[in-house]
């Protein structure tokens, strides 16, 4: 007994799932530790789209940056994958020029 | 108790963590950490029985399924940092904390502001930075507190205005001695494309409002002005500003300030006269 | 436009899930049920946008680790409840939320009080019991409101009353028809080995200077009276109270209170006049 | 590196960790399903203490409410181990019969 919600307009994006998937990976070492050995069961937890769904995946932080999610939480998801952090700060600006500017969340503040 | 000592410090993971880093300008770097050392002198002078520090924590503890404007710990002990220690260059331990204290200051601030209670926290850098200098020996019970400077709503600078001053007021009722700091970056664009920028010129107007203590000038800023001159690390400004309420009509000094690139901050010591 | 609609109900696992054993006072039960019927009726003749349910949720998303004096949701959608269906005889579903009403609402309250916002939110039978009866088909968005009843350090009854102005003032400033419910028990004692006693005195005392909007007596209780006379359930005045101060100067009409002991609760239906 | 916390007299109970153990077996099925296969190792992550911990295994209801946990997290955890409501409310009874009044907590209002 699921509502539909696309009907509602209301799911276009679930950048507040994203992030909390990241945030639940930085704080909690049972997660870390299914997304190494049952990541994909994990990731259906998490209200995702196709498009997030293969950020995460890639692990592409340029767009992951791009959709939003914040720095404080994306930087450890970088970490995770090893990245240095001069490659975070790189694959940020990567993101932006591939993908276009920031398009929700904190970094749009001045659009708004 | 009144108030025994109030001031405001910088915190950043390069503040320690890269230490190693910060040899070509060694000179500068060791004087931030004297003035740090200097304040945690002035402030164990006034033998404080608790020590509340006021930070902006970076999702160690707050998410946006729970995001507290302002939230004080209770709890018996915290345990931080929740950063590696290698990379914070800071021991991971346990923290005394100030159960009775922590209520008694809550139940009391409840009167004028609303806050989250929080009896387990895990310090990040944003408190284990100034712990790291201010109570090295981690032998003072702390409180910590947080105000949400991470993702909007933030709370408007008049509420932080009013934070301050019931922080002020319940400290003031304690027969206890308490100290208070406030630790927050000025400008700073931390995790992000601009990270290592700093807006020197804003910091340094901002810290001679916060040292003369101009409530309606600290009060003027807005979250969008903030943003564009001083980054989203700028909301962090609420950490100081909730100091100079708690000290409202008094004025400080500034012990230190000076842009660090390789701390990504202005690095930042100042005390607020407790009258 | 000003508000729309305001109004408060009862909440409790039993109003839904042991409607069955309420047979011995199936005319009393019925008479409850008709009015929350006639609730929703009145309230669907405003046509609002938006449904705001001011709760006490009971340790389903809040905890002692970061227990926020006030919470309001910001999410797209909601579920619950989150116990068990057959025992709550309500199904587990969707409900929709209005994040953009949600996000302005967050932002004009903070201008006089400092809450918590929660971009998800599972709801318990707090907020599903009075859904299942107000918008049974889930059509009408919600904004779930939470004010902690639980455990001290609890809100002041007076920091109620300026929560419950806030509120009012960000409705009547929005484009959008809003209404506003507040529900919880009154004296009961949940969970405990009092469970089942209702203070059917204190109810009745407490609803007249509800609708009649008496403020000075609605802000004169103690917690400690109250957790003597009413139970520690009895802390849940609060949403009632914000509701009185959402229409202050306005008074009410009870349309059905009695105590049903198989229900836990003392049930009462009341809306108060929209100014 | 840990401070002996017992010198500073700042734990001799832990009803926050039972509090949160049961919160979590409450909310979390993760947590449930450790409890049922893992029980020991999920109990160490707690901060419990042995009557505390006892209290949990047995389960003695009675017990953990004079130990304060509060009943809105408890009858969770009775209904957990199966009891019917008539039988939680009675265990309370039980408890406070047998190990006297509850000592910590918000039941413990107006004796201070
Ligand atoms: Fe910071
Ligand atoms: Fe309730």
């Amino acid at each position: 007994m699921t509502i539909e919600f696309r009907s509602w307009g209301l799911r276009d994006v679930s950048l507040y799932y994203v992030q909390k998937l990241i945030y639940q990976l930085n704080r909690d070492m049972r997660v870390r530790e299914r997304f190494g050995t049952d990541r994909e069961a994990l990731l259906k937890e998490y209200e995702l789209t196709q498009e997030e769904l293969e950020a995460i995946r890639t692990p592409d932080i340029g767009k992951l940056f791009v959709l939003g999610v914040n720095g404080q939480l994306l930087m450890h998801y970088a970490a995770l994958h090893r990245y240095p952090w001069a490659n975070y700060i790189q694959a940020m600006r990567d993101g932006v020029t591939k993908y276009g500017k920031v398009r929700e969340g904190l970094y749009t503040m001045l659009e708004k | 108790m009144p108030l025994v000592f109030a001031g405001v410090c910088s915190h950043a993971p390069g503040i320690t963590g890269r230490a190693h880093l910060a040899e070509d300008v060694a000179e500068k770097r060791d004087v931030f950490y004297d003035s740090l050392h200097r304040m945690r002198e002035a402030m164990e002078e006034k033998d404080p029985e608790a020590l509340i520090v006021v930070g902006a924590e970076h999702f160690a503890n707050f998410f946006f399924d729970n995001m507290p404007a302002y939230c004080i710990g209770m709890a018996d002990f915290y345990e931080g940092p929740i950063e590696d220690e290698e990379w914070l260059a800071i021991r991971r331990t346990r923290i005394p904390g100030a159960p009775d204290i922590s209520r008694r200051l809550i139940t009391e601030v409840m009167n004028d502001c609303d806050v989250a209670y929080a009896q387990e926290w895990k310090f990040d850098h944003g408190i284990a930075v100034p712990l790291h200098f201010l109570t090295p020996r981690y032998d003072l019970p702390v409180i910590p507190v947080n105000i949400n400077c991470q993702e909007p709503p933030l709370t408007p600078l008049h509420r932080v205005w009013a934070f301050g001053k019931a922080l002020r007021k319940a400290c003031d009722a304690m027969p206890e001695r308490v100290a208070l700091v406030g630790t927050g970056g000025i400008s700073h664009w931390p995790c992000t494309p601009d990270s290592g920028t700093i807006n020197e010129a804003f910091d340094r107007d901002f810290l001679i409002k916060f040292v003369n203590n101009r409530k309606d000038e600290l009060l003027a800023y807005t979250d969008e002005e903030v943003y564009r001159d001083a980054g989203h690390g700028g909301f962090e400004i609420r950490t100081f500003i909730s100091i100079a309420a708690a000290t409202e009509g008094a004025t400080g000094n500034l012990w230190f300030y000076a842009p660090i690139p390789i701390f990504a901050v202005g690095c930042t010591v100042a005390t607020m006269t407790v009258q």
